[in-house]
């Protein structure tokens, strides 16, 4: 090969081109390679000392979820046509992996009763700081309005965008759990002609069904003030598609635009990634949208086809004019969640919903039985709800540790705000059976006291 | 195939080897892939399924007492109605429609389209990486954290800068925190600069993330040797500047010779230099950004350290940076104690992340991709890195040199310089004056022989650009038999440009109208 | 092709629809698929590799010391040298020129391919079954015992027969043990009996163990109705009958409506009555056959309880037996404990396996097969199972229903009966004389429809036969879509027989010589 | 489709075709069908009641190994294209089946040293005993002479199997750990010419090296008795393909026949099944083969392709004619096989089998030094060995397990052969590294002095 290309050695192709005074000098200090067995028993070890899901009886939620993934999601997902492709450049080869971004589209589009979606961004949180900026792309306002009832990695994401393409975020606080609409309406007519969204997490990060209509309505008439012309905001809810079988989609609330976590959809955990993040809207924002969209058309032959199409959006065409700088996205992600949500079909989805809603009913109440625990609030909730707990979430977290439970999401250890001491955010899952509920109960009711105990125990032997 | 006059493909034998008639009894596409395309919602029947619910074992409850009628959905999705079956032939049957790596040769300027391992699927699928809740306690995640801690120590050793965030999500979302830590950087220092430089070469995420981070663009020019227009760079590198974004070896395939005194500008006036990791394969344990005077990196997992593309992602782009960086890095960070165990600190009081940008998204990054990563630097090792660079760089140049043996050269001269590094980006220019075929002619009529085409029309300053990637894991006969595939395509169209211009024959679908898909944009199946 | 006038193809619209040719631009094979076949000793280049060896890490001994010279290998087996992006091309490449389940119509009658649901790969898969060691302590296997307890129970309670053993590694090797088993049985009574009755529709296994178990054949007709020949049996059963072995349904996909008096007649000559239970999905939940009078059962688990073929293998067939063959039984058996724990006993002292033939292979069977039809069973439970059977039923009878609407029933008659149960056998008799085109013309032809043919020129007995299972999990749309193509085969013969007769067009390869490859016979890679 | 069929019900269907008294007038007694979580909880279940490979350290063999499967041959193994299909019958849709075999066939004929291979047959010993049968078929003879030297159960399934076809089956005892050359001679001599065929294991079930060069030729002299034109007996080794990187391959030693357990190659240890068998022989046995064979032809069009062949040896078309029964075989596990010979290679096997044969004398060096330990024999091993322990074996590995270790296996509860006692077979595989070895001579030196202290102790205890 060498002679082919007129070199000497290899050494001499790299010393044309790379300045000696750049070039690694040495050896890169990192562990010799190894055999295949080798590195599969240490990432095998690796693992071993992770406690899974498998590995305890767990109600951890928090925008992540021990759903069931169908074991035809894993072949597909491991079939070389799916997993191997680079993003489909080469539409007449690559009719596969686009229809499949327009099954999801339409998925996507049914779930949350939108009319356009994209294929996929990222994730949740940064799916709701896309939206931001295109809602700033779109009236140029500058203040977004955001509840409080966002997960806080979503409000912290958003911060951290805002704070590059120039926005205000403005928090409105929950009351009794939901966001506050007298709040909200007040922030936002404060913000007038500036805010750009208004965003708010249905159901919200404590597991409470927000009243999505009265918070759009209020959105748009605050900002309106009676004004038919005014610019309003851009309406943005971060949904939980999963329990979009049974909760009114966003869509038939009056919001602009969706976007959300997709890994409950036939996503696996993976400590938090790959998953997928949704992002639908109504038509008027399409242009303006993030990411790849499938679209369908023929082909010279008047043959049916798939097409990545409106790409006068996208960074690789309109460069520093890009409604978006995504590239890679996350489309394999995104084929698991369209064959999950076939596979759950039209009836499944309602049927799973409610299944999530009695258990979660059917926990939260037997929880909140418990001596000192607490409902956090009073709201509807679908498949996670926060308990507020007199005793140190954290030490009663470890004892039920010991008895092979995890009871849910230390709730301030996340969010490291105040007011989230003492709150533990518990999810149900349709993995979680009623036995299984009843032992997280008896699990944790005896940490409770054992932890109220030790407290008052604590208390007494201090002299006053 | 009307257009085309059959007789005299048959003229040169040569084409005749290579023409889709070839054998042409037999060479019938298979009925499954010539299909006309169906989606999965225009199958199955009401009432059919796959799921079946476990069982309500709790009390019944009604639903409106659980949630009020004014929350619930009126009617359900319209979602599928199939069976098991009927799925897994649908999926089954349209990834059939799909060319991929594991069938041939994709040689997508850019993009890095190296072997991937299926080990790495293996042990990303351990259940203790692969239903590991993203909220566990740390000491109850200690195996993961340290896989992170592990990867976060190697890219740092191979970028030659000290502190790694693996949080990114792809090459943009890195070069989005790239900048945000750039314009944290500034402000600390009571500076607002407006302005991000880069090259003309440059991919179209780092404009794109130019603006989203809230700066300018300016455009810097390419000079003949293909590197930076240095006197282009001093006329604009000014106190306003922030960064100057830089891919190295750059998008021509050119590793800049001046990349020293490029570093020493950029530094001279404040500003930070960026290192677009997206060609990183071409000099892994050969030179580091780092020691070339980069302040940010990213890496592109799913390029260099191949982690599948999954037709579009997942992807994972994390970042290094230098000292003066790394107080903006984002939230959390990972803190190992005295006894060895790890923590994430999303608060750190000093150092690393004390001053942070905050999250970029949820939870700790695209920890799937780490573990496959991380198992490809394990397997590797230090040594092999360099090996599959030196490959790499290897597979390109003689990819090059036997395209410049055939009758290629007259026709798709290289862009610019004579070596190149990991890849290479040839005009398509005198191709398509003499032969009257278009680089994407060629890409199209490439299909027909089975090769993914290279990248075409990027970089936008090479005029009917190709941009030819082989990577390491390809063999020489592989590459022998590309270079021939296009020497006959050069041929074939001397002979007739037809062929060319109205492939490919041998797709599922043929050319298709992009422009009517934006025009009237037809993005979702219609459901009665 | 050549053969093939080209014009008149279009003649009549409906053949135009479905020809090759329809939309012929765009329709030519993808060139992955056209390759010409190379195997992978001829791909790769010296020294190349994907194995990398684990360290030597024991004191170095020279190997000569180990193993004396006359004893060594003296030149390495020439096996491929190919790196792993080699290997998985390779074998992803030809993959591709398999037809699958998964991705159409099967209707291979007596094989019974119904979907093989992929949650059953992943239970198998788990490492507690896909890593156990066969020879791990019982303490230590309890859940693999326990698995195969339960997976007995089900299939006694499926057969109606008290006693089920794993062992037999697929329905042939199922036979031979029920031969053996007859064989124990008669000679603990003293006698030695001969000869061995099979129908004239017996599977070919059937004859072809008799002889194996050192028995003869004497074969049976078949009578009006496609049931045995009551008379014919009357006439041969007599004392040096060891056995009836019979499919029932039979391989016409005909219940025998007189199985009782069968049985009856067997017993009274003091043979034993074997059940084929390749048609086992007809029947299950509905009709057992220890209800029947049978002795011995058969199970296929890669046909009725869905573990995939693999190509033609791996498969798994168990026995059931009643008790009067139960203590000849092969070893070793299952037992369970007071206290339910489970045991393998090899030398039961009494009742089951105590005057056992021995063993029929190393192990316990083919575990792997019986993890996947344990959770098949699991799935659908006992109505399930009732449930699967009946649709298969329906299934066929629609089909059949189909294809006597059509001008097919006309050229493809029923070759028995009016109704079928989960298969049937058309006679591709007239076909053959009214449209010159044979059995194996039409099979051939379907491959370019992007179906897989129905098992062809069996049984026996029927002339140009085309034997026809869809089984329960296809969906009426695709027997619709399969009725329609036998319908537009016949039609298109009727215009021109030739298109039929030199199918397939659309295959990676066409009609191969088969007799040229069993005359001089290549059955391996040549290597230099 | 019922009106379509022309019935009126379902069970008009059954009632039509089944008489009434054979119908089950009841439904199955079998639990009722669960949802696809609940089912592979339920097996999850099950598997966490095993103690796999993973779960300890393992040093059981005697015929199943625990080899490294590399990850890629799992995911050719899951390819519907693999997985799902039925034995080749349309061989115009079934190239890739085909070429597998026809590659697997290659490889076991550069393996084994010998001109044929069929397509594989069910495992190891079914194989011995199809190789029986087909010796029967080929000379007529119904006497088998076999070594003790295999594997227990392949003498039983060969006894099993004769019982069918009529042959008797004489034992030649070992000597030294191999197989007594002397009564070897003698025992075939004695039969004469109604010797049907010799058989032999190489290595053999205690692991020694026989020499099989020597077997065959005294099996054919002994025969023989200097008379050119007398039958000979059909000379058969089971062999472990592993071995044959390095170990002398059948052919060079005048075997006739080889065959074999395939499961080492790349399949996965499934608690013993499935895997496959090998079957090569000479050249003249071509036609009396058990199993598929593939083989190389042309299209009409002249194209390279592959074809089942030589069916007529086989039942679908000779049926009680046939050369054997055998239908399904392992198609799939044989694919396994090559692909794991394919990414060995032509050094890998090689570079393997002397990775084993090092650590396998490493191994058996330092146990054999430990009190109460001695080699069973002092023939060559490649990775497996016996030893002779002065204890109790079944307490022994009691102990052992207690510390996480698997000593290997009891050969006695295996085979309950007298001569069997206190034998402990070991195996030793790539996965198995020094530091594994040297934790099995800690833990097996301690357990052996244990149990012999507690056996000393015991007689003490006990009046004279
Ligand atoms: C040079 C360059 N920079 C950046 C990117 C963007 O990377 P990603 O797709 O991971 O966002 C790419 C990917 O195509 C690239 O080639
Ligand atoms: C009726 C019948 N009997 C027996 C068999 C043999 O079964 P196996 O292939 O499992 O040995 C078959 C398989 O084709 C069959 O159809």
């Amino acid at each position: 090969m060498l002679a082919a290309i007129g070199v000497g050695s290899l050494q001499e192709i790299f010393d044309r081109q790379i300045p000696a005074g750049v070039r690694l000098g040495r050896a890169l200090e990192l562990p010799d390679g190894q055999s295949e067995q080798d590195v599969y028993e240490h990432l095998r070890e690796l693992a071993a000392r992770n406690t899974s899901v498998e590995d305890e009886l767990s109600f951890l939620g928090a925008g992540m979820y021990d759903h069931y993934v169908p074991a035809l999601i894993d072949m597909l997902m491991e079939r070389s046509e799916f997993l191997t492709p680079y993003t489909p450049y080469q539409p007449e080869i690559s009719q596969g992996g686009l229809q499949v971004m327009f099954e999801y589209q339409t998925a996507i589009c049914e779930l949350t009763g939108l009319p356009v979606s994209n294929a996929s961004v990222y994730e949740g949180p940064s799916a709701v700081a896309a939206a931001g900026y295109m809602a700033k792309l779109h009236n140029g306002g500058n203040k977004i309005v955001v509840s409080a009832g966002l997960h806080p990695h979503s409000l912290q994401t958003l911060r951290t965008n805002a704070y590059g393409y120039g926005a205000e975020v403005v928090e409105v606080p929950l009351r009794d759990g939901v966001t506050d609409l007298d709040a909200w309406a007040q922030a936002i007519e404060a913000g007038g002609s500036e805010i750009s969204a208004a965003i708010f997490a249905q159901p919200n990060f404590y597991g409470a069904v927000e009243d999505a209509a009265a918070l759009s309505a209020a959105a748009k008439t605050a900002a309106a003030g009676g004004d038919a012309s005014a610019k309003v905001p851009v309406v943005i809810a971060q949904v939980d598609p999963i329990t979009l079988g049974i909760l009114k989609p966003p869509g038939e609330c009056g919001v602009d635009v969706a976007v959300g976590e997709g890994q409950s959809l036939g996503n696996r955990l993976d400590f938090g990634g790959p998953s997928f993040g949704i992002f639908a809207a109504r038509e008027e924002y399409l242009r303006r949208m993030p990411g790849r969209i499938a679209g369908e058309t023929v082909d010279v032959d008047g043959r049916r086809g798939f097409v990545l199409t409106l790409q006068t959006r996208e960074q690789h065409i309109r460069r520093e004019k890009a409604t978006s700088n995504i590239c890679t996205a996350q489309a394999l992600n995104a084929l698991a969640g369209v064959v999950y949500l076939t596979w759950l079909g039209r009836s499944g989805i309602v049927e799973l919903g409610e299944l999530l809603l009695a258990r979660t009913h059917y926990a939260r109440e037997q929880l909140a039985a418990l001596d000192g625990v607490e409902k956090l609030h009073e709201q509807p909730a679908i498949r996670e709800f926060a308990l507020q707990l007199d005793a140190d979430v954290a030490a009663v977290r470890r004892t039920c540790a010991q008895h092979g439970v995890n009871p849910g999401v230390d709730v301030h250890a996340l969010s490291r705000r105040d007011q989230d001491r003492g709150v533990l955010l518990v999810a149900i899952t349709e993995r979680r059976t009623r036995a299984d509920i009843d032992r997280l109960v008896a699990v944790l009711g005896d940490a409770v006291a054992a932890e109220r105990n030790a407290t008052q125990a604590n208390r007494m032997s201090v002299p006053a | 195939m009307s257009a085309i006059d059959e007789n005299h493909l048959h003229a040169d034998p040569a084409i005749e080897a290579h023409h889709p008639y070839a054998g042409a009894t037999g060479a019938l596409m298979p009925p499954l892939q010539r299909e006309p395309a169906r989606t999965i919602f225009q199958k199955g029947a009401p009432g059919r399924r796959a799921f079946m619910c476990p069982d309500m074992d709790v009390p019944h409850v009604d639903v409106s007492e659980l949630l009020p009628e004014r929350f619930r959905r009126s009617q359900a999705p319209r979602l599928p109605e199939v069976s098991e079956p009927e799925i897994v032939r649908h999926y089954v049957g349209i990834s059939k429609r799909n060319f991929d790596l594991d069938s041939g040769f994709y040689p997508l300027g850019s993009c890095t389209m190296k072997h991937n391992p299926r080990l790495h699927e293996r042990v990303a699928a351990l259940p203790g990486h692969a239903r590991l809740h993203p909220l566990q306690d740390p000491e109850r995640a200690q195996g993961a954290l340290e896989l992170m801690w592990n990867l976060q120590h190697a890219l740092s050793e191979i970028s030659g800068l000290p502190h790694v965030s693996l949080q990114p999500s792809a090459g943009s979302h890195g070069e989005l925190a790239g900048l945000l830590l750039t314009r944290a950087y500034h402000e600390d220092r009571g500076q607002t600069r407006h302005k991000v430089l880069t090259p003309d070469t440059a991919h179209g995420t780092n404009p794109a993330t130019v603006t989203m981070a809230g700066f300018e663009v300016v455009k810097l020019a390419t000079d003949a040797n293909g590197g930076i227009d240095i006197e282009d760079l001093r006329a604009k590198a000014d106190a306003d500047v922030a960064c100057l974004m830089l891919t190295n070896p750059n998008t021509l395939g050119v590793f800049d010779p001046n990349i020293a005194e490029i570093a020493e500008i950029v530094h001279g006036v404040g500003a930070t230099l960026y290192y677009d990791g997206a060609n990183l394969n071409a000099v892994m344990g050969i030179s580091r950004p780092g020691d070339m005077g980069f302040d940010i990196v990213h890496f592109n997992l799913h390029k260099s350290f191949t982690q599948p593309h999954g037709g579009g992602g997942p992807g994972s782009g994390p970042i290094a940076v230098s000292e003066r960086i790394a107080p903006f890095l984002p939230v959390p960070v990972i803190v190992r104690d005295d006894e060895g165990a790890f923590e994430l600190d999303g608060d750190p009081g000093e150092g690393v992340g004390s001053k942070s940008i905050g999250r970029l998204r949820g939870f700790q990054g695209n920890y799937g991709c780490f573990v496959r990563s991380y198992a490809y630097i394990c397997s590797l090792g230090g040594n092999g890195l360099k090996d599959a660079s030196e490959a790499a760089v290897l597979n390109a140049n003689y990819l090059l040199a036997r395209l410049k043996e055939h009758v290629v050269a007259q026709y798709l001269p290289l862009a610019y310089g004579d070596l190149c590094m990991h890849e290479f980006v040839l005009s398509g220019g005198p191709m398509k004056r003499e032969l009257q075929i278009k680089t994407l002619d060629l890409a199209k009529r490439l299909l027909d022989f089975g090769f993914h085409p290279p990248t075409v029309y990027f970089p936008l300053l090479v005029e009917e650009a190709l941009m030819v990637e082989p990577t390491e894991t390809e063999t020489r006969e592989t590459l022998d038999a590309f270079a021939d595939a296009i020497a006959a395509i050069l041929k074939e169209a001397a002979v007739d440009p037809m062929i060319a211009q109205f492939a490919p024959y041998s797709t599922p679908v043929r050319r298709l109208d992009e422009v009517a898909a934006a025009k009237t944009p037809r993005i979702r199946e219609a459901l009665s």
